[in-house]
């Protein structure tokens, strides 16, 4: 038993120190790189997973269709996207494996939380990245290595409460207590309707839920039609809005939906008994008669046999948005380290000069904080 | 000090409506070897239970050594000593048979917790005393050589006998055991007789058992108490109360 | 009143659940962690079969057939090898199974939620203006048929019976002639179909399938099953209830809304406090 | 009285298996330190370090809970929840009075683990004499609460979660020098008299009281360490990840730590550190192995990997093909094979390996501690029977 021990330990330890050898860090992990290596992590499994999934497409086809074009100066792109369950932990262990494997620039990551903690672990490496999805206003605000394709949660709170006092008379507000992406959007929507002087419960009702834990709306939809609302603003995902949707269009409210960029994709969450009128801000419509949005709509429904979403939109135009700005700064190292490749990419975001149109806008320029100018537009939902 | 090692005052517990024991006066001179004895079901493992503190007794009082210890705890009555084995082996089974013995030591380290973790000099000092008081105690009951056995490894007999060790750990006054020769054969029980004797000689232990093994009882106790239906039928020396008709009547029926 | 329906409502779907908790766990003695998946299977089958056939009645069928069969499945392959072996070790291969269930689900239907649309059966307006959607009262009377059915079932018949004696003591049970893997097979059987049920009208409820559908209400179902003493039926009906009116109550209430989850656990332990085997559970007194 | 007698005294060696848990996290520690400080160590491999660190210490800890105390506990990532904010918070504070981020790291998870016992106490006093699952329903319900109190906490971050400062690449080591301390209290406490009674309520908590332990001391005494332990790993989780994010304390995370425990062997601390060590290697490799598409596969293995870990350990049709096919057996098959072709002289009378001498050496800490799990027999069966004799010796 003693001598088996030992020997048992002797393994164990020998085993070790060769693993502590090899893992010595090497001051280049792009140096075998033979494409431009393009990281991102997001939830690819668990609750969130669709989110995941569709930035994953989309950024997918982008790269696709940047290899067919020849890639950049004959060097082609890949993209890799590793699984965060968009818990922040899992992120930052997502960025170190993808930046070991020689990510140069990357995506951030999908939902906030992890965005946040993916910037925070790139800040170190100095690695640029371009979230398309994660928009509470942390993220970039992390290091200036950061900038985002979506709109900011203030801006998308601003816009929605200037627009919804406009029309309706008394607004029913749902969001998720436990989702940063939708607390975000409330507390600014809250900070302009008090700039607006409207009050809370006359102008407008404020019902809360925990996607974890209730996904029954009954409750919700009924109070706030109790309460007279002349409109639902749903600052959350499509997933729960179609839910609310549904309860109250059973509970024959039928009044208009407001969302944010998180309602797109609704449409099929809605089935068949929604009658309502469905609206959200969004940069990206899927029915654009614009150019660019139809020739990605159909590459996309060929590649995937699916309708994109947002998510899906803004992963495209993510990848899109490196590769012109690598364009622009005429990129031609394909063992170039990620650092070096940052420090070129960002002075031409940031410089001004750069504008991109995409799928999710046109003229999209960044400012020195990372976020993007672009127009929101709001959209109804065609059906 | 008292005469008697133990004594029991209209001792009595009922639970709701029924009266599971009643009026229970036991008296058990010191170095004595007693007998409680009586049918299935007479309350003669409820009155184990009330003297050890499972119960608080609904009336009564009783006393070990003149010190009255009625309401007080499980803890609390086995540091005055009284210790107790149980009708069903209730040994720590997946322990090793020192250990088992060393749990009831355990009321004589004064070593705290934060001593313990931090191996304080205290520690060392007491953990070796104390094992070698164990495996003094395991040699007596010839457990020694098997101290590294998981308990519930041990031969039948042999965990009867850890059982007493291990109630003659706490260092009792008083041992209080239930139903020792239950599932014995007759060569067992006639080992186990010794054993409680030399016990009783050995440790200068009073004794207090419940037998229903008549000739456990009839040869080795002093003195017996019957019962019946939670009470007293009948008690006295041992010749005495077999030869008592009413204690016949109840054991044989009509 | 509105928020009691409600409450009642969704009470009544984690009743179902805890029904099917409370089952496995008096009979087999173990905690099911996959019963919520077998939930969210039953809710995709009837998504499938749905969009088959276009009637609600034969994807339900299909569903409890389905779940049935999953629920004999896993009960051979994961859980009988292990009977005898420590209920922990079980736990932990129910929850293999769990992680297992999502999982396959992901791959054949992806992870975006699946609209389910159950038709909407419309609403009747009670006294005092109070509507109630059909699908609401559909929902509570089927729990309480079910309940009553079960127990019924459990005091009535023979097979029962064998129940209660294989809860209660399954050793002596098998001395007595009675099939214990029957038994317990059985059981897992009736859960499942419980789940079907379950799944009908989580669905009619909330009317869209993911593959983490079933772990939230599994585990307060679970939570529900021991609010009534976990191993009473009426108890789980109980449970379920009260879980589900105390969620809607404090979901209404602006200031305790974030905090629901918080409140309903809490309920729980201050009810565990007072009865430590919950509302119906049976005192058990260790014998010295 | 001839029982004056000198008894043949214990013999006085150094013990490996005193050691081995030591040994075990040393080796993980010693050649990673010397890459670590000489600042040349990935990135992932100190993040993996760090996780199996703490995964260390939570698992050890809860088998305190667990496998010692016999309680089945499923809130064990609650107290973690506690130390991470509210150890998370303090060094938030205390970054600004100090400067050097190891001395806030060791206060913070004095503060943090002090909290997570602090809860503890709370929870445990009232709840710690309900009886085997309701506790754990108490548990996992006390964790879910915590995480959702803290999240709608504004000064925690709210849903976002709680921003904390990075310790860096380094924290790994600190992390093993607190999963040392762990074993270092988990396996004094144990191998002492306190050990003994907690261990004896475990197997028979009746026989326990009669034999005078204080059962409610005792539970509470090992409930507050554990979770004090929780806590810890909770501080060195804030200093590994920002922000510190609620939702990673669910209750999957309880689970994910008892089955490292069950896995590991109940009771048995250097399984519990293999278990940590290898499920913790296998998930993060799963996570960052399958990426993009195949990512869905990597529950589906994780959960086959799981049932067969366990039907291998547990299955009862299975213990004949275990005897046979096991660690040490393997070990000695090997020696028999060097033996042999080292003395070429074919041995008659050699006997096949047979587990049966093994199986008499009652220690608890036994290198096949993955392979081996001795649980808690399944009380189910033997409801109020008496303790069943071995065979034969009733007779």
């Amino acid at each position: 038993m003693k001598k088996f021990t030992k020997l048992a330990c002797l393994v164990f330890a020998l085993v070790f120190c060769a693993m502590g050898l090899i893992s010595c860090g090497s001051a280049s992990y792009t140096a075998n790189n033979t494409t431009y290596v393009i990281g991102c992590t997001g939830p690819l499994t668990g609750d969130a997973a669709s989110y995941g999934q569709s930035v994953n497409n989309g950024a997918k086809l982008a790269v696709k269709e940047i290899n067919e074009k020849g890639g950049l100066n004959g060097v082609l792109f890949s993209f890799e996207m590793v699984d965060d369950v968009a818990a922040a932990d899992k992120a930052a262990i997502g960025y170190t494996s993808l930046f070991e494997k020689g990510m140069q620039i990357s995506l951030g990551s999908v939902t906030s939380g992890s965005a946040k903690s993916f910037a925070e672990a790139a800040k170190e490496d100095n690695v640029l990245f371009m979230t398309p999805s994660a928009s509470a206003a942390d993220v970039i605000a992390v290091g200036d290595h950061g900038f985002r394709v979506c709109f900011g949660d203030p801006q998308q709170g601003t816009i929605a409460a200037e627009e919804l006092t406009k029309t309706y008379t008394k607004i029913g507000v749902i969001y998720d207590t436990s989702d940063p992406y939708s607390s975000g959007i409330y507390e600014a929507f809250e900070e302009k309707m008090g700039a607006l002087n409207k009050t809370k419960d006359t102008d407008y009702v404020v019902k809360t839920f925990n996607k974890e834990s209730n996904k029954d709306f009954s409750t919700q939809v009924g109070d706030l039609k109790a309460a007279g609302c002349d409109v639902l603003f749903l600052p959350f995902y499509y997933t729960e809005a179609g839910l609310v949707a549904k309860k109250a269009a059973q509970e024959n409210y039928n009044v208009p939906i407001f969302g944010c960029d998180g309602l797109d994709g609704i449409a099929d969450q809605l089935g068949n008994t929604v009658t309502a009128e469905v609206k959200y801000i969004t940069p990206f419509d899927l029915n654009s008669e614009d150019a660019a949005v139809k020739a990605f709509v159909d590459a996309y429904k060929a590649e995937y046999n699916a309708l994109p979403d947002q998510f899906a939109a803004d992963g495209y135009d993510a990848v899109m948005i490196l590769f012109e700005a690598m364009k622009k700064a005429n990129v031609n190292d394909v063992t170039i380290s990620a650092s070096d490749l940052t420090d070129l990419i960002k002075p031409i975001l940031t410089g001004g000069e750069f504008k991109y149109s995409g799928v999710t806008g046109k003229n999209m320029t960044w400012d020195a904080e990372g976020s993007c100018n672009k127009d929101a537009n709001i959209v109804t939902l065609d059906r | 000090m008292s005469e008697y090692m133990l004594e029991t005052r209209e001792l009595g517990i009922s639970f709701g409506g029924l009266k599971a024991a009643q009026d229970v006066n036991l008296k058990i001179k010191k170095n004595a070897l007693y007998g409680l004895i009586g049918p299935n079901g007479a309350g003669k493992t409820t009155v184990f239970n009330l003297l050890t503190g499972v119960y608080k007794p609904t009336t009564g009082t009783f006393y070990l050594d003149g010190e009255n210890l009625t309401g007080k705890s499980a803890i609390e009555i086995n540091k005055r000593g009284i210790a107790r084995t149980f009708q069903n082996i209730r040994l720590f089974s997946n322990m090793s048979v020192i250990d088992n013995v060393l749990v009831g030591m355990g009321n004589q380290s004064h070593c705290n917790l934060f001593e313990s973790i931090f191996r304080l000099p205290r520690y060392w000092k007491t953990e070796k005393e104390l094992r070698a008081k164990a495996r003094e105690l395991l040699r007596v009951f010839g457990l020694d050589e098997e101290r590294r056995t998981v308990a519930s490894n041990l031969p039948y007999g042999k965990q009867r006998k850890l059982e007493i060790a291990r109630a003659l750990a706490t260092n009792p006054k008083l041992l209080l055991l239930d139903e020792p020769a239950a599932g014995m054969n007759p060569q067992e029980t006639a080992e186990l007789m010794e054993t409680i004797c030399f016990v009783r000689d050995h440790f200068d232990m009073t004794i207090l058992l419940i037998e229903h093994d008549m000739s456990l009882v009839s040869g080795i106790c002093d003195e017996l108490t019957v019962l019946n239906f939670g009470t007293t039928l009948a008690t006295g020396p041992v010749a005495e109360v077999l030869s008592n008709p009413e204690v016949v009547k109840a054991y044989l029926g009509d | 009143m509105n928020t009691l329906i409600n409450g009642l409502c969704l009470g009544g779907i984690y009743a179902l659940i805890a029904l099917g908790y409370t089952m496995v766990y008096g009979i087999a003695k173990m905690l099911n962690f996959a019963h919520g998946d077998i939930i969210m299977v039953g809710a995709y089958t009837i998504f499938s079969t749905l969009a088959l056939m276009g009637h609600p009645i034969p994807a339900v069928i299909v569903a409890v057939v389905v779940c049935t069969v999953l629920g004999l499945l896993t009960e051979r392959v994961a859980y009988r090898p292990l009977r005898g072996a420590s209920p922990l070790a079980v736990l932990i291969t129910a929850i293999g199974v769990s992680y297992l269930l999502q999982s396959i689900a992901q791959l054949i239907y992806g992870s975006k939620s699946q609209s389910v649309s159950m038709g909407n059966l419309g609403s009747v307006t009670l006294f005092n203006n109070v509507s109630v959607s059909i699908s609401s009262i559909l929902t509570l009377g089927l729990c309480l048929i079910i309940m009553v059915a079960l127990t019924l079932f459990v005091k009535k018949t023979k097979v029962g019976c064998a129940m209660l004696a294989v809860s209660e003591d399954r050793a002596a049970a098998q001395l007595m002639g009675i099939n214990v893997n029957g038994i317990i097979t059985l059981t897992f059987a009736i859960g499942s179909a419980l789940a079907a049920f379950a799944s009908t009208f989580y669905l009619m409820q909330i009317p869209s399938v993911t593959p983490t559908l079933g772990s939230m209400p599994g585990i307060k179902a679970f939570t529900a099953a021991v609010i009534g003493g976990i191993g009473s039926i009426p108890g789980a009906m109980i449970g379920g209830i009260l879980l589900g009116v105390i969620e809607k109550f404090a979901l209404s209430v602006p200031v305790l809304a974030p905090y629901t989850t918080a409140i309903e656990f809490g309920l729980l332990i201050v009810i565990l406090l007072f009865r430590p085997t919950g509302l119906l559970g049976k005192k058990r007194r260790e014998k010295v | 009285m001839n029982a004056q007698q000198k008894l043949p005294a214990e013999k006085k060696k150094i013990k490996l298996k005193h050691y081995i848990n030591y040994l075990l996290i040393l080796a993980l520690l010693i050649p990673f330190s010397i890459t670590g400080l000489a600042g040349n160590i990935k990135g992932s491999t100190s993040l993996l370090l760090t996780q199996i660190a703490y995964s260390m210490i939570l698992a050890v800890s809860l088998n305190l809970v667990v496998g010692f105390l016999g309680e089945l506990s499923l809130g064990h990532a609650g107290f973690m929840c506690v130390g991470a904010y509210l150890g998370g918070y303090f060094a938030n504070q205390m970054h600004a009075v100090i400067g050097s981020k190891l001395v806030v790291l060791i206060l913070s998870a004095l503060v943090g683990g002090l909290m997570a016992a602090l809860f503890g106490l709370l929870i445990g006093l009232p709840t710690l004499r309900l009886k085997g699952d309701y506790l754990a329903i108490v548990t996992l319900a006390f964790g879910e609460i915590v995480r959702t109190v803290f999240m709608n906490q504004e000064i925690f971050g709210g849903a976002l979660g709680l921003d904390t400062q990075k310790y860096g690449k380094t924290l790994y080591i600190a992390a093993l020098v607190f999963a040392i301390v762990t074993v270092f209290v988990a396996q004094n406490l144990m191998r002492s008299k306190h050990g003994r009674a907690i261990q004896a309520i475990r197997d028979n908590e009746i026989a326990a009281r009669a034999m005078g332990v204080n059962i409610t001391y005792y539970k509470l005494a090992v409930f507050v360490i554990a979770a004090f332990f929780a806590g810890i790993a909770g501080v060195i989780y804030a200093h590994n990840t920002t922000p510190v994010d609620y939702g990673f304390f669910s209750f999957n995370y309880s689970i994910e730590i008892l089955v490292m425990v069950v896995l590991g062997g109940m009771g048995n601390i250097t399984g519990s550190l293999l278990a940590a060590t290898v499920l913790t290697f296998i998930n993060v490799k799963l996570t960052t192995q399958l990426s993009g598409d195949l990512a869905a596969l990597k529950f589906l293995l994780y959960a086959l990997i799981l049932i067969l870990m366990v039907m291998w350990n547990n299955a009862p049709k299975l213990a004949g093909l275990r005897a046979k096919v096991n660690f040490r057996n393997l070990v000695l098959w090997i020696k028999q094979t060097v033996f042999r072709l080292t003395h070429k002289t074919p041995e008659g009378g050699e006997e096949p390996p047979t587990n049966a001498a093994w199986d008499k050496i009652p220690t608890k800490i036994e290198m096949d501690a993955v392979l081996s799990t001795d649980l808690k027999p399944d009380r189910s069966f033997e409801a109020d029977k008496p303790q069943a004799p071995t065979k034969g010796d009733k007779q």
